[in-house]
């Protein structure tokens, strides 16, 4: 019987093999193919045929002195901070949500932290560029606050103009996108922590910010990292954010470069080259984070 | 020297869970809070640990007013039913997590996790985590990582409730004996009767967030003041009777009894193992006929239940001694109710 | 036990600087003028009267819109049926090639989308030529990232269920296909409705894939829309179609609220 | 396995086009179709059979795929509504971008919108059809002579002029402080440390660098010089520290709003800012528009019909329809902004009517002009690969 | 008419879950098997219904092979420990379920599972979702579930065990109840010794997959087989000791004793019940001095732990009757192991 329901899993798992195997597969032939007189990609299907020109220009360009190697630093870079930002601003939110919000104020809590889902990506941004730009609401209150001088003053705003190619706003913009995909796991795992843990801690002579460090921070550790990770990958793979935000190539990252190359200009097989070395770049955190995912849905 | 608390109240919205306690609890004392659940057993510890705001009433140590304290400046420590071990340490950083916050030096904070850990029996599982140790090892971690800070109170709420039958019997003489070498008091929450006549010095009845009665063990099982304590405490035998100047009536059988000047209806009360199966048509004082409805072989008692012509069904525990005599559904049996065992309590 | 104060601070200014905005872009959408910076009086020009630029009577935008729908709609249909057979035989399936399975089902939920719809653009203007881009193109996309969550969804209450129930129905003699009838379909409820508002969740959401995927006017998605005009010139318009947008996806979620509300760990699919 | 570098297979320059047309000889584009200059005329091969005259098809949908906001709605609705069809335009940001999706073959536009450097490829790759000219009799009625058979497309066989623009700088009279682009020209982006993040320059690989040879003096705008591509390439690069430039195409919105002081715009864009999108308050008065007199580009964009058009006879007529004095005049002067080269409309006259604001008189495109002008045009496919290559350098940071 | 376990073996990777089971259980018997955790209780009676492949042995139903049928074609029905009821279906829908592949007419159906709810005592709580029920009624409605289709033989794997001790009580009589009316065959799983004393006609003791002993309650009570069966079954003592000459030697004491033509060590096994508490220096054939070490109160009776001179500590069962003589830490005594209730057993 068990064996026989089996037979359920084949439709789905045909479908994944087709298209997101061979989709990467795609990747691959197209990378490690040839492109016509008229650029039209040629993909090598054959791995016997594969060519590796393009790969060795691409990791030619990525690497220090290469054409692409500073949009891949300042990616790294964005990533890193836009990062560090969610955590600042998504644990403590998690945090309190899940550890002393009550009742009602809990349940309305949780249903505003998980609108932002129901507003399209690109809606959100949209409304928050015509918040910054100029004359805008945004603006405005971060003027009067003085926060664009301060901001000026540590160097990471230019002028006052926050839409015109500002590293801080794409930044922002991608805090401002991705934060809600991360308060979410934060919030399940710091959820999952029995309350009787703190209460042992507190018991044994722990403050209440001893028994968060040496208690909920650990425990909270995994659901942590598989949040920074459940929002860093699609980051390395945006061109949206940044092109809402900026449009400027000053602050371009490498998801553009692939986009410029795969959809707005002609060179197909260097993109597909480009979108293979990313996703070797991104392997190492693709597996961590499948093998908590994997861990969760054993236990 | 001794833990006093004092008119404690404490609501959860509308639920009183706590509902005006007093209790004075004596250094050294292992000392059971016991009822059924959601009787606010725990509540009250949690009072005492400081996990809860007092909505009224004041809890003092040895004089001193502790209960506006946070729990991690109150020296009582608890043992909780679920253990709440840290899952991220090993059993050895468990048992060392509160001695950080005592100002002890690394050589004696491991002589005495070390200590702490022979004396529960688990020095050699130091570095396991707690998800590898089973239900009884956990139990005793939880236990070695209070004891180590030396509290002069301990409180533990059901810390044997997810053990099964054979171990639980083990860990309570442990327990038992760990108290008694300590001489710390220990305020024990437990639901299971057994346990709490088993251990305690003092039992502390609760029911509805009040304490019904508060004694030691015989005298709680001997006379208990209520139907519930009586019920409560080992099985008994509740038969609906009259008292009408100064006797107990049980149908048209007028019993001898102290009946401590109540009247009208009441229940008598006797425990099945006082109530002794005669033969039939034995006469004298507080003999009452009947049949035999069931008997239930229970290895090392029988559970004999008559019934009285007055409707009332009386389980009777005969011994299995090898000497009794086997009765069988059917027989008509006389049942002397011996009056020093008869209680008279409210209906 | 006390709190720190700063932290519900914290998480309101958050909550408001998350959904401000758009509130804000809402407010826009009924502005009577072209600024969508500021508010200028008050108007349904832009959704209804304009007899150009509204959402009304710019063809592109209300085909936008319900292309969108279209394909949340087809993306719920297909993805969530796969998923569950998905699920359900994952959980039985025991032995060789159920690992590998295992982790082929997780691998969409890891890679980033531009990585994916670059190799479906590749793929279709390749190999799958006969596939091609367009609607066809754009649903397969949405269906093939969608499939894990629902997997991920169904497991979880799959083994919340357990074997019991199945093991007692086989035991009361109905055979394994109205075990799935009566038994298992049934349970699973609540599961395939989070599944459905995930999959619907996850479609309006996506840009990189329906961009990759889109053949012209008629595949234009919503977030589409909003890139390009937002890249060129904007109106209000675009305010007022990302409000209607707005409005359809939580009447379906309402509507959703509605029916299992007396199940509420049917919404749990969304909180993993 | 093999290594081959990424090179398109053929060769740059010389060699017999492919196609086999009786204008061969001369350099060759990637798909092997000879290079249109002005001195050089071409015909473009034939691929296939233009559509018979007949009956429009009307109901559906007719399939347009443009810039943005290139095409005023009102125009859009009134012919759907005179022909019976719904009109839907796509739109893109770049003619590179929409060159890469119709090339996945995908797009089943009736009429695309492109511009003539980007012909070759259309063709080379069959993208496009050849038109019936008879069923665009205003192409002969009411064009200027001069683009009624081009040298880009001698015939004409794919395409019919749309509109006229130069290239140049527009900006905020009230905003660029003491810079003078009248003065500075090109070399006024690398003088606008004032104006960071309020500059930008157009989003086309073409006009893009185009602007940084032109800044070193460059006329020919179709080098194909490696050494000059990348220094433009450099100095575009520059352009980011020095301004912290962007690449947009939507300066006729960005401008008047106020949010970019100085962009690299066509010359209709100006008109279109003035027409469409000043806010309220505003007037055209704060806008100017330079552009290079001698050397800079001035040139045409134009409309194809797409090779798979489910609607072939309705899109020649939507052609014919927007050469329609009247209608390309509401296209004009209602919304685009674009001057089309329509003998009956005189822009200078308009000017004078006060119908198009004074101070951007310069943004018309006289006979004069137009003869004169420079274009970018079509290159070798080792000329496309090195422009890509400079262009790619900058645009991705 | 018989269901007959014929070599039963069941893997689980390396794990041999059961290991060789042989039984033969008589048509309206109650059966239990009784064991300790993973002893290969679930496992057995899942070979029966079905969830589970044999890999080695058969089983016949009265003569009919049953093991390759799948488990909606065998003639035997369970009842969960976790009840597995139906969680969308009310309670009359989830006893209707398995009727419907039955070949009954609609009318049919109502009436029979009417009759069953009326069985369990359930008819009031029709209508309910199982989720608004009691353990005990879920309970009931498990097994009015399985009854309906009157089943030859009934499966069930502690059906009991997740209920409070009161309740089980009350529904181990009833389900005795039923089964007795019913006359149906009982295979009953438990690891409660009580329970299987109480209910059974005959019981298997198992362990490691393996069955030790199978008989009777009160065969298995006073005649256990192995140290395990004795210990598993109520409460023993096991007393180290040698048999030579055919005699049993504790310490320096000879005690006479049905050594069963056993020699060298063996364990001497007296029920606490069947221990004698005599004065100190009573003389007689199997007495031995010793000293009480601990008296425990547990209300109805008294567990006197004497230490014997070899070291050995009897526990010593004392009634609380009114009448025993109380005894205390430190009193020497005298404890009488009657032969009659001594048994020898393997060390
Ligand atoms: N945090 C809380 N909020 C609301 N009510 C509560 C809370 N904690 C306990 N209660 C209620 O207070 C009463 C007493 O609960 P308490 O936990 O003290 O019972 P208990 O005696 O420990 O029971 P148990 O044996 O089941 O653990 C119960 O009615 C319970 O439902
Ligand atoms: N599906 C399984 N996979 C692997 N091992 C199993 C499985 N089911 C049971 N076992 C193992 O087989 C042995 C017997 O298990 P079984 O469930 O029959 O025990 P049990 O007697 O019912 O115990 P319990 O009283 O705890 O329910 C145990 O060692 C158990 O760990
Ligand atoms: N807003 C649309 C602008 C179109 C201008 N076309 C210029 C073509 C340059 N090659
Ligand atoms: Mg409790
Ligand atoms: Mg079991």
């Amino acid at each position: 019987m068990r064996r026989a329901w089996a037979i359920l899993a084949v439709p789905g798992m045909a479908w994944l093999a087709a298209f997101f195997l061979v989709a990467f597969y795609a990747v691959v032939a197209v990378g490690l193919g040839n492109i016509t007189d008229v650029y039209d990609p040629v993909p090598h299907w054959n791995p016997l045929d594969w060519n590796i020109g393009y790969l060795l220009q691409a990791l030619e360009d990525v690497l220090p002195g290469g054409r692409t190697w500073p949009v891949f630093v300042r990616t790294l870079a964005y990533v890193v901070v836009a990062v560090v930002l969610s955590l600042a601003i998504g644990y403590p939110v998690a945090y309190y949500v899940s550890r002393y919000a009550t009742g009602r104020s809990k349940a309305a809590l949780l249903i505003l932290l998980v609108a932002p889902f129901w507003i399209s990506y690109l809606m959100r941004m949209f409304a928050w560029t015509n918040l910054l730009a100029e004359g805008g609401y945004a603006a405005d209150v971060l003027n009067t606050l003085s926060l664009d001088s301060l901001f000026s003053a540590v160097g990471l705003l230019d002028g006052e103009d926050w839409l015109g190619g500002q590293h801080i706003a794409v930044i922002m913009g991608l805090v401002y996108g991705y934060v809600p995909y991360l308060i979410l796991p934060l919030y399940a795992s710091l959820d999952r922590i029995d309350q009787r843990l703190i209460e042992a801690a507190r018991d044994l002579g722990a403050s209440s910010a001893g028994a968060f460090r040496r208690v909920v921070l650990p425990l909270s550790r995994a659901g942590t990292l598989g949040g920074i990770v459940l929002i860093a990958l699609p980051m390395f793979g945006d061109y949206y954010t940044p092109d809402l935000m900026s449009g400027s190539p000053r602050t371009a990252m490498l998801g553009n470069t692939i986009n410029n190359y795969v959809q707005g200009g002609p060179d197909k097989a260097l993109g597909a080259a480009m979108t293979l070395l990313l996703s070797a770049f991104l392997l190492v955190f693709m597996l961590y984070y499948l093998r908590e995912l994997r861990r969760e849905s054993a236990a | 020297m001794s833990l006093v608390l004092d008119h404690l109240v404490k609501r959860y919205g509308d639920v009183l869970a706590v509902d005006d306690v007093s209790l004075e609890i004596a250094h050294g004392e292992f000392f059971t809070l016991l009822g059924p659940s959601g009787c606010g057993k725990t509540s009250t510890l949690r009072l005492i640990a400081g996990f809860e705001r007092l909505d009224g009433g004041a809890i003092t140590l040895d004089g001193d007013d502790i209960a506006r304290r946070p729990p991690h400046k109150r020296p009582v420590n608890t043992v909780f039913q679920s253990y709440a071990l840290f899952p991220h340490m090993s059993v050895a950083e468990n048992v060392a997590f509160g001695l950080k916050y005592k100002r002890v030096s690394k050589s004696e904070v491991a002589r005495r996790v070390g200590e702490a850990m022979e004396l529960v029996q688990l020095g050699h599982l130091a570095e396991r985590r707690p998800g590898q140790l089973s239900g009884g090892q956990q139990q005793r971690v939880a236990l070695a990582r209070a004891l180590v800070l030396e509290p002069p109170v301990l409180l533990l709420d059901e810390p044997l409730g997810a053990l099964d039958a054979r171990l639980r019997i083990d860990l309570q003489v442990e327990l038992k004996r760990i108290q008694e070498t300590l001489e710390i008091t220990f305020v024990y929450v437990t639901h299971d009767q057994d346990e709490a006549l088993t251990m305690s010095d003092r039992v502390a009845v609760m029911k509805g967030g009040k304490v019904e009665q508060c004694d030691e063990p015989r005298v709680l099982y001997e006379e208990p003041c209520t139907a519930f304590v009586a019920n409560f405490l080992g099985s008994s035998n509740l038969i609906p009777a009259t008292v009408s100047e100064g006797a107990l009536r049980v149908g048209e059988f007028t019993l001898r009894a102290d009946v401590d000047g109540r009247t009208g209806d009441a229940l008598a009360m006797i425990r099945p193992e006082r109530v002794r199966l005669e033969p039939h048509g034995t006469g004298g004082e507080n003999r009452v006929p009947g049949m035999v409805e069931a008997v239930v072989y229970l290895g090392f008692h029988q559970d004999v239940r008559v019934r009285l012509a007055s409707g009332a069904l009386v389980r009777c525990d005969v011994p299995n001694d090898g000497e009794a005599v086997e009765h069988s559904s059917g027989d008509p049996v006389c049942v002397h109710l011996p009056a020093n065992c008869l209680r008279v309590l409210e209906p | 036990m006390s709190r720190p104060r700063w932290l519900p601070v914290i998480t309101w200014v958050y909550v408001a600087w998350s959904l401000l905005p758009v509130l804000i872009a809402i407010r826009f959408a009924f502005n009577d003028g072209r600024s969508r910076t500021s508010g200028q009086g008050f108007s349904l020009r832009w959704f209804w009267t304009d007899p150009t630029l509204s959402v009304r009577n710019d063809p592109t935008l209300a085909a936008a819109l319900e292309h969108s729908l279209v394909l949340a709609g087809l993306a719920m249909l297909l993805a969530v049926p796969l998923g569950t057979a998905l699920a359900i035989g994952l959980q039985r399936w025991r032995g060789r090639g159920s690992g590998v399975s295992n982790v082929l089902m997780l691998l969409p939920l890891v890679t980033p989308e531009l990585v994916f719809a670059v190799g479906l653009f590749l793929l279709f203007t390749s190999a799958f030529g006969f596939i091609g881009l367009g609607t066809t193109a754009q649903v397969i996309g949405h269906v093939t990232f969608s499939i894990s969550w629902v997997v991920l969804i169904v497991r979880g209450r799959l083994v919340m269920i357990g074997n019991d129930v199945e093991e007692a129905a086989a035991d009361l003699g109905a055979p394994p296909w109205q075990v799935l009838k009566r038994v298992l379909l049934p349970l699973l409820g609540p599961a395939i409705a989070a599944s459905l508002l995930t999959v619907f969740a996850l479609s309006i959401d996506d840009f990189v894939v329906a961009q990759y995927m889109a053949s012209g006017a008629d595949t234009t998605t919503v977030p589409m829309r909003i890139y390009s005009s937002a890249r060129a010139a904007p109106t209000p318009a675009l305010n007022a179609l990302a409000t209607i947008m707005l409005v359809l996806s939580l009447a379906a979620l309402a509507l959703a609220w509605l029916v299992f509300r007396r199940r509420p760990e049917s919404l749990s699919g969304l909180m993993r | 396995e093999n290594t081959t570098t990424p090179v398109a297979t053929a060769e740059g320059t010389g060699g017999k086009g492919i196609m086999g047309d009786e204008t061969a000889g001369g350099p060759v584009d990637a798909a092997g179709i000879p290079l249109a200059r002005r001195d050089y005329p071409v015909t473009l091969p034939r691929i296939g059979d233009a559509v018979k005259a007949g009956a429009p098809e009307k109901g559906g949908e007719l399939q347009v795929y443009n810039y943005a906001d290139y095409l005023n709605p009102e125009v859009i609705q009134a012919f759907g509504k005179q022909e019976g069809v719904s009109v839907r335009v796509t739109t893109f940001q770049t003619l590179d971008e929409a060159f890469t999706k119709l090339s996945t073959g995908r797009f089943q536009f009736d009429v695309i919108f492109t511009a003539p450097d980007h012909l070759p490829r259309l063709v080379g790759r069959r993208l496009i059809q050849p038109l019936n000219l008879d069923l665009v009799p205003n192409l002969a009625k009411e064009v200027w002579p001069e683009v009624q058979s081009p040298f880009y497309d001698v015939g004409p066989r794919y395409t019919v002029p749309y509109t006229l623009y130069t290239t140049g700088i527009g900006w905020r009279n009230d905003q660029i402080g003491d810079l003078d682009p009248n003065e500075l020209g090109w070399e006024s982006f690398w003088q606008a440390q004032a104006l960071r993040g309020r500059v930008a320059v157009l989003d086309d690989a073409r006009e893009g660098l185009g602007l940084a040879l032109m800044r070193r003096g460059i006329t020919n705008l179709n080098t194909e010089d490696e050494g000059l591509l990348e220094r433009a390439s450099e100095d575009l690069i520059e352009l980011n520290d020095v301004a912290r430039v962007k690449v947009a195409i939507n300066g006729y919105e960005t401008l008047p709003a106020g949010r970019m002081t100085m962009n690299q715009v066509w010359s209709g864009d100006m008109l279109n800012a003035v027409i469409s999108y000043l806010p309220e308050g505003t007037t055209g008065d704060v806008l100017s528009y330079w552009y290079q007199r001698a050397g800079g580009p001035v040139f045409n964009d134009c409309m194809c019909v797409g090779v798979d058009a489910a609607k072939p006879v309705m899109a020649h007529r939507f052609m014919n329809y927007l050469l329609q004095p009247d209608v390309a005049l509401k296209n004009f002067v209602e919304y685009v902004g674009y001057q089309p080269p329509i003998t009956k409309i005189d822009a200078d006259a308009l000017f004078e009517q006060q119908v198009l604001p004074e101070n951007l008189r310069n943004c018309v495109v006289t006979r004069e002009d137009y003869a004169n002008g420079n274009a970018f045009l079509a290159l070798t496919a080792d000329g496309r690969r090195r422009w890509d290559q400079a262009w790619g350098a900058f645009r991705n940071g």
